[in-house]
């Protein structure tokens, strides 16, 4: 198999149409990777560069898709030297200048992944194609985030996965052309043992709902080992539906199962629902086995939190980030945040930030958006001064690795964005993992032309 | 529809006889989807006449009266209906029965679910309203005796009973009695018999469609014979009766 | 109409240059779609694959008026089979397509004969519970074969036992190819043109041939048809299992220019999806549904994707102060509305013009007196077989 | 037994909507013979008809602190309720309540918007196909649904409950088996009265008054109606009138169950047509008895031990007992010779 062409700039299009008709309507075979001036997929050519954000804006992750669009639009202004430059100043080591990237007005367009993957890598298909795209970012759900990875990777278009959660996103699933700024399921339930024994004990018995995909699915694993290294037991987890909204069928058996904990491994607004209506059968004020019930949400945000309201009091689970951490670069990034949209960042928001940044940043230092280079720059790059302290992105999986947080919904918020209190922090050392036990390829990093 | 003659309501049919006949069908044409059921039927009926509508099975007797009473099958595509000077053609159903036209369908139509009473008290809802519930239950006891039971669970003859006292319960002028006796008992077709006389004698209008030719041309005045969806005589009761020749070849008795 | 027609290949007259016609206007779409913003491959693709589903499910719904609310049930059949051709066996399309066609054929007879026991509403609930019953299983206890919300995709370890026969694994995941030659996104794009015209060509004989006229037959009249002895379940289920398989091309074409495959495909709003564009571009007309698909697929794609910033671009000629005002109220029928003027249009189309747009070229046709006959099988309205 | 009986409750609460969605669904078919896609819409805007009636009365004035400044340095805003400023105490009464009391101002308006559809749309259908039906209402769904997505965003918006029912109730306990062994929460329970009390309102409408008499005479048997001088095409638009606030109450509640958002309508209008066809096109007990057996159905087959036999059938077990159905008594369970069969 020679190197795969795969589509042709959009320029050329009416030139290569035409060929196709006098090839009497035959696939253009004519047309030979010499043709091309260009090496790589979407070479920027003008004097603007645009990336591409592919966010859902319907669908269970909704909110935190809107989020993260928010913070890319923020992102795009601090590059290109606009408002107050938010985590710009604190980020270390930076080459970014606020001058746009590599001399170039930094662009953008969006798209609505619909929290479906299909719709997800059409979207990206048209930013690719129509728009000439030089990165994707964006996520929000696992199984969306690795169907559009796949179809970067294929395309030759760096993708920086903003919040994608699941294991297999730089796990089995990981690709050369793919990097991940936000932590994991393993993360969580490493980071989230602890106090959860320290909480309650390690005589409990957990029962799981867990989100039918990919991201429920590895963090119910997660879960499982973590707790079970306790002393916890499990009852066989139970997989609802993405989407489902109304859970109380799933819930209902939870009341007789023996269960003293009910670990809630869902999100968005499949989290919000779950939560609200297990809170509605009563089971946080429940007495089993002689011990309060509890309830847990591996992973939990702002906005999740706000959804929930008072349900989500007390409740454990982890974080990426969090707009009350106290570093010079979390209050830079909250205050830039919460001055142009009146409301703090949610971990949504700040990872894609921080990704946006540090692509572009890759860029500066690689002198080019040639992705083989820009793949270089990230991998195995060790940062700081974007909110999670020393962070190293790995080179054997994409992944990033910094500290955990450990959060619990607060009892009596002061304002109300107040929703988490920061209880624990897992070190970077204790959440970093062997990349084998993952298994997955990233593959290879050969330009393509897109 | 569209080809209905209504464009000058005003005008009367042509064809009538000296004396204004009090319900005139002229030249009606009704179709069931594509299929053409009556092909141009023209008859006059007498206030207070009883008239006789005959012919063998598919001959278009029924569709004839469905037709008269402006049900939407079959559909009316040209024609005059007149009655008592008012133009029943351009009526939709539930107008014609307030105009005064009374059908009492060939499967009575007892409406499922409804009690006896309630079957009768329907006929109340609409304006033009005749006898009253007592004054019915008076007449036929065994319904009154039967008021709380559902319509549909009485035998034969009482939901033919039920039929004809729900009709009598509505403001008459015309009624159109279809098969009355069908799938009854000799006894029960003489007890039926004998309603639809009382009926006569109340001086009520009427056109009455039966299989049972002897025993509607016994109550008629006078008779229309179809003969696939076509006029094919139109004479007195007992002409029909003395005819063999024309009971042979038209009704197969 | 040739009815008669004696060989495969001959045709009439009108049907020949209609053929002709539609081919030029489908190979040249990169040039006149160019103005129009949406002359990029993905979505080019689209064009031709749904012109496909559309041709397909019109061909039951068109010509017997049985309305299947689960036609999307086929379509992610095609996609899931082409991918896993893809999978185990090679990277080439042709076996993929067959065994998509073949697999969602059988799928079609499956559920067609279940279905087709009833008409009316109650095949269109049977054929959306059966859509339902396979999307919800796809997502769900069927995960290891659809790779459930993830959606089913290629990866480096497949084991593509036909491809590996020949050569060694290359790096990186391997793309559809044609004989050994690896499509590009605009070879891909002719690959679908050229098999969208291979479909509109069979559609068209079917519409021509006896078969066809009997399928309107039990449109008009199914019980007359039952008394006058002709078996019509036979027939209806034969135009159910093709309608199924050109759904099922369509999935495989869809996983032939983007090896993926999602169980939303199978959700049924995508089979309403298909309905609207049948109903749109003219029911029971052959080019119709082609149109309704590129006008849905255009919206959704393109019109969906304008914004404040373009629409103020567009109004800049309207005054100052009332700019905002046109702007703020045309938003809401474009980019995220545009799902808004679509059931807008599509509520007008049933109401105004039961034929669709087709018949608006007809009536705009009849307008300036050229009074040419109607296009072969133009059927004015949608009638379910009750 | 009492994992069984919670299950069973569930089922009611479940079907309960079920069974109001598909009442609606089944006066609409039964008297008009009108097969309404965008039944489930109606369901959908009863629900954001709470939505607004809550946003309306916590419409709030904001005022900016001159002192105080948020935790990103901004200026401090001040929100107050102006129900609260207006209204003081009753205010909060009005806020408190606000789900149970948007019923007052759903039922003037789902009755409004049901007329319109009626007069606008629906009205020139009637003797146009079932699959013209279909598609008109269906065109109608999506353009109720975007609208309301253009008006309040695609995100659900959640209706807080009244304080007061929040929790679970102590179901166990009436039954006798000892405190804390089976709990039910309020709210489900309110729900499966409140339909439970629209189901017997409905009915007794219909077995009481003489609208009533009409409107059971005119499902049965439409053109005897006629023959009795009965205009019924007047009643349809009252009708529809009808079903439009059966739908909307059944929306109006459910929200502090799942926050609605545009699709609800879609996501309900597929089960709701599957409930219909289960318990006979055009009859009322039918709808009635098939809500909530499915409810029940639904319920039971999320548990775990009849997944562990049969695996997936929670989530195809009401599109599996439409199939069975239909195939064996075709007219479902209730179903009327002729309804929907020429």
């Amino acid at each position: 198999m020679t190197k795969s062409l795969k589509g042709i700039k959009r320029r050329t299009l009416v030139k290569s149409g035409l060929a196709g008709i006098l090839a009497t309507g035959v696939a253009p075979l004519v047309l030979t990777r010499g043709t091309y001036a260009q090496e790589y997929c979407n070479a920027p050519t003008g004097d603007t560069v645009t990336l591409g954000f592919n966010v859902p804006l319907t669908g269970p992750y909704a909110d935190e898709g809107a989020d993260e669009q928010r913070a890319f639009e923020l992102a795009v202004e601090h590059l290109n030297g606009e408002g107050d430059g938010g985590m710009l100043p604190t980020y270390t080591p930076s080459v970014l200048t606020g001058q746009g990237v590599l001399g170039k007005k930094v662009a953008f367009v969006t798209g609505d992944t619909q929290t479906k993957a299909d719709a997800a890598r059409d979207s990206a298909r048209r930013m690719i194609e129509r728009d000439g795209v030089v990165m994707v970012s964006g996520g929000s759900s696992s199984g969306v985030a690795i169907a559009v990875q796949g179809l970067c990777q294929e395309m030759g278009v760096i993708f920086m996965a903003a919040l994608t959660h699941s294991n297999d996103t730089t796990g089995k699933d990981k690709k050369r052309y793919g990097f991940r700024h936000f932590f994991n399921a393993y993360q969580t339930g490493v980071a989230i043992g602890p106090s959860l024994g320290k909480a309650y004990g390690n005589d409990r018995v957990a029962y799981h709902l867990t989100s039918d995909y990919t991201w429920g699915w590895t963090t119910e694993e997660s879960m499982i080992a973590s707790t079970e290294k306790l002393g916890w037991k499990t009852i066989t987890p139970v997989r609802t539906p993405v989407g489902a909204g109304d859970f109380s069928q799933y819930i209902t058996p939870v009341l007789n199962s023996g269960a003293d904990v009910l670990i809630l491994n869902h999100y968005g607004f499949d989290m919000v629902n779950s939560l609200t209506q297990a809170v509605q059968f009563g089971l946080k004020d429940k007495m089993v086995n002689g011990k309060q019930f509890e309830i847990v949400v591996p992973l939990v945000s702002d906005l999740m939190a706000k959804g929930a309201g008072p349900a989500m009091k007390g409740i454990y689970g982890t974080s990426n980030w969090d707009w009350q951490l106290e570093d010079a670069a979390s209050q830079a990034f909250t205050k830039s945040f919460g001055a142009k949209y009146g409301q703090p960042p949610s971990q949504a928001a700040h990872t894609a930030y921080v990704q946006t940044l540090l692509y572009a940043d890759a860029c500066e230092r690689a002198g080019t958006f040639y992705p083989p280079e820009v793949i270089k720059q990230l991998e195995g790059f060790e940062f700081d001064g974007l909110g999670n302290g020393p962070t190293l992105y790995r080179a054997a999986d994409h992944q990033c690795f910094k500290d955990v947080l450990v959060v619990q919904g607060k009892e009596t918020p002061s304002n109300p964005f107040d929703l988490l209190d920061h209880v624990d922090t897992a070190s970077r050392e204790s959440v970093t993992y062997d990349p084998a036990i993952f298994g997955g390829e990233l593959g290879p990093d050969t330009a393509a032309m897109c | 529809m569209s080809t209905l003659a209504m464009d000058n309501p005003a005008t009367k049919p042509t064809g009538q006889s000296a004396e204004k006949p009090f319900f005139i069908c002229h030249d009606i044409h009704a179709y069931y989807g594509e299929s053409y059921v009556v092909q141009g039927v023209n008859f006059e009926v007498r206030h207070g006449e009883v008239l006789a509508l005959l012919g063998r099975n598919g001959a278009g007797k029924t569709s004839t009266l469905r037709t008269i009473a402006r049900l939407d099958n079959p559909a009316l595509q040209r024609g005059e209906i007149w009655l008592d000077g008012q133009p029943v053609h351009a009526m939709k159903s539930f107008e014609a029965a307030r105009t005064g036209i009374q059908l009492v369908p060939e499967d009575r139509r007892i409406i499922q679910g409804l009690t006896v009473e309630e079957n009768l008290t329907l006929a109340q809802v609409a304006p033009g309203v005749g006898w009253d519930l007592d004054r019915v239950f008076g007449h036929f006891p065994r319904l009154a005796e039967r008021r709380r039971q559902e319509g549909t669970t009485l035998s034969g003859g009482e939901q033919q009973m039920l039929a004809i006292a729900r009709a009598m319960m509505r403001n008459i002028k015309l009624l159109l009695l279809d098969e009355p006796y069908e799938g009854l008992a000799p006894v029960i077709v003489h007890e039926i018999e004998g309603i639809v006389n009382e009926i006569k004698a109340l001086g009520i209008t009427t056109i009455i469609v039966e299989q049972n030719a002897v025993a509607a041309l016994r109550l008629a005045d006078r008779a229309v014979i179809l003969d696939t969806g076509e006029v094919a005589f139109t004479g007195t009761a007992n002409e029909v009766l003395d005819n063999a020749e024309l009971r042979q070849q038209y009704l197969a008795i | 109409m040739n009815a008669t027609a004696k060989t495969l290949f001959s045709m009439s007259r009108r049907d020949l240059i209609t053929l002709v016609i539609f081919a030029l206007v489908v190979l040249a779409m990169p040039i006149w779609l160019s103005p129009l913003g949406a002359a990029y491959p993905g979505l080019m693709q689209k064009f031709a694959i749904y012109a496909i589903f559309a041709l397909g499910f019109n061909i039951l719904f068109g010509l017997t008026g049985y309305l299947s609310f689960g036609h999307a049930a086929f379509l992610g059949v095609g996609s899931y089979t082409a991918v896993w051709s893809f999978k185990l066996l090679s990277m080439d399309v042709i076996p993929a397509i067959i065994f998509a066609v073949i697999l969602s054929g059988i799928f079609a007879v499956a559920i067609g004969y279940l279905s087709l026991r009833r008409t009316g509403i109650y095949f269109s609930i049977l054929t959306l519970a059966f859509a339902q019953m396979s999307y919800n299983l796809a997502y769900s206890v069927l995960t290891p074969i659809t790779n459930g919300e993830t959606s089913l995709q290629l990866s480096l370890r497949d084991p593509r036992v036909l491809d590996l026969a020949f050569g060694p694994r290359e790096p990186g995941l391997p793309s559809a190819s044609l004989f050994g030659h690896t499509f590009s996104g605009l070879e891909a794009f002719y690959f679908c043109a050229v098999v969208l015209l291979l479909a509109f060509f069979i559609a068209q004989k079917i519409f021509s041939s006896p078969f066809g006229m009997m399928l309107r037959a039990i449109k008009s009249n199914q019980t007359r048809m039952n008394y006058a002895g002709f078996n019509t379940r036979s027939y209806a289920m034969t135009a159910f299992v093709i309608s199924g398989m050109y759904a099922g091309l369509a999935g495989a074409l869809l996983a032939i220019t983007d090896p993926l495959a999602g169980a939303e495909r199978m959700q049924w709003t995508a089979s309403g999806e298909v309905v609207l564009m049948t109903i749109l571009g003219g029911v029971g007309t052959l080019i119709g549904p082609v149109i309704g698909a590129w006008l849905i697929k255009y919206f959704e794609n393109i019109f969906s994707a304008f914004n404040d910033t373009a629409l103020t671009h567009f109004f800049g000629f309207v005054p100052d102060g009332l700019r905002e005002v046109v702007v703020a109220i045309s938003s809401k029928f474009v980019g995220e509305g545009w799902q808004l003027t679509l059931g807008l249009l599509f509520v007008l189309v049933v109401m105004f013009l039961p034929g669709g747009i087709m018949e608006g070229v007809r009536r705009i046709r009849g307008l300036f007196g050229s009074g040419r006959t109607p296009q072969t099988g133009a059927v004015s309205r949608p009638q379910a077989a009750e | 037994m009492n994992a069984i009986l919670a299950q069973l409750l569930n089922g009611l609460d479940k079907g309960g909507a079920y069974a109001l969605i598909a009442l609606g669904l089944t006066l609409v078919f039964g008297t008009l013979g009108v097969v309404n896609f965008a039944h489930g819409a109606l369901f959908m805007l009863g629900a954001f008809c709470a939505v607004a009636f809550r946003q309306l009365i916590t419409l709030e004035t904001v005022t900016l602190d001159p002192e105080k400044l948020s935790p990103w340095g901004a200026p401090l805003e001040i929100r107050t309720p102006l129900a609260q400023s207006w209204f003081g105490d009753f205010g909060g009464v009005l806020i408190e309540y606000s789900v149970p009391l948007s019923i007052l101002l759903a039922i003037p308006v789902m009755a409004i918007i049901g007329i319109a559809m009626e007069r606008g749309i629906i009205k020139h259908f009637y003797k146009r196909s079932h699959a013209e039906q279909i598609l008109v209402t269906f065109g109608l769904a999506i353009v109720l649904q975007e609208l309301v997505k253009a008006i309040f965003g695609a995100n659900p918006i959640s209706q807080p409950m009244p304080s007061v029912l929040r929790g679970a109730a102590d179901v166990g306990m009436w039954l006798g088996m000892g405190p804390n062994v089976l709990t039910y929460p309020w709210w489900r329970l309110t729900y499966f009265l409140f339909a439970t009390a629209i189901i017997g309102g409905v009915f007794a409408f219909l077995r009481f008054t003489t609208f009533g008499l009409v409107v059971r005479a005119g499902m049965a048997d439409r053109e005897t109606v006629g023959l009795l001088g009965i205009n019924i095409a007047r009643r349809f638009t009252i009708m529809f009138g009808l079903a439009a606030v059966v739908a909307g109450l059944a929306g109006v509640m459910y929200t502090p169950l799942v926050p609605p958002n545009y699709h609800l309508g879609m996501d309900f209008l597929v089960l709701s047509f599957v409930v219909v066809v289960v318990g006979g096109m055009g009859s009322l007990p039918g709808a009635v008895a098939a809500g909530f057996l499915l409810g029940i159905l639904q319920s039971f087959a999320s548990m775990t031990e009849i997944k562990s036999i049969l695996p997936g059938i929670d989530q195809i077990i009401v599109y599996l007992t439409a199939v069975i159905v239909l195939l064996v008594r075709p007219r479902g369970l209730f179903g009327r010779r002729g309804v929907m069969e020429s």
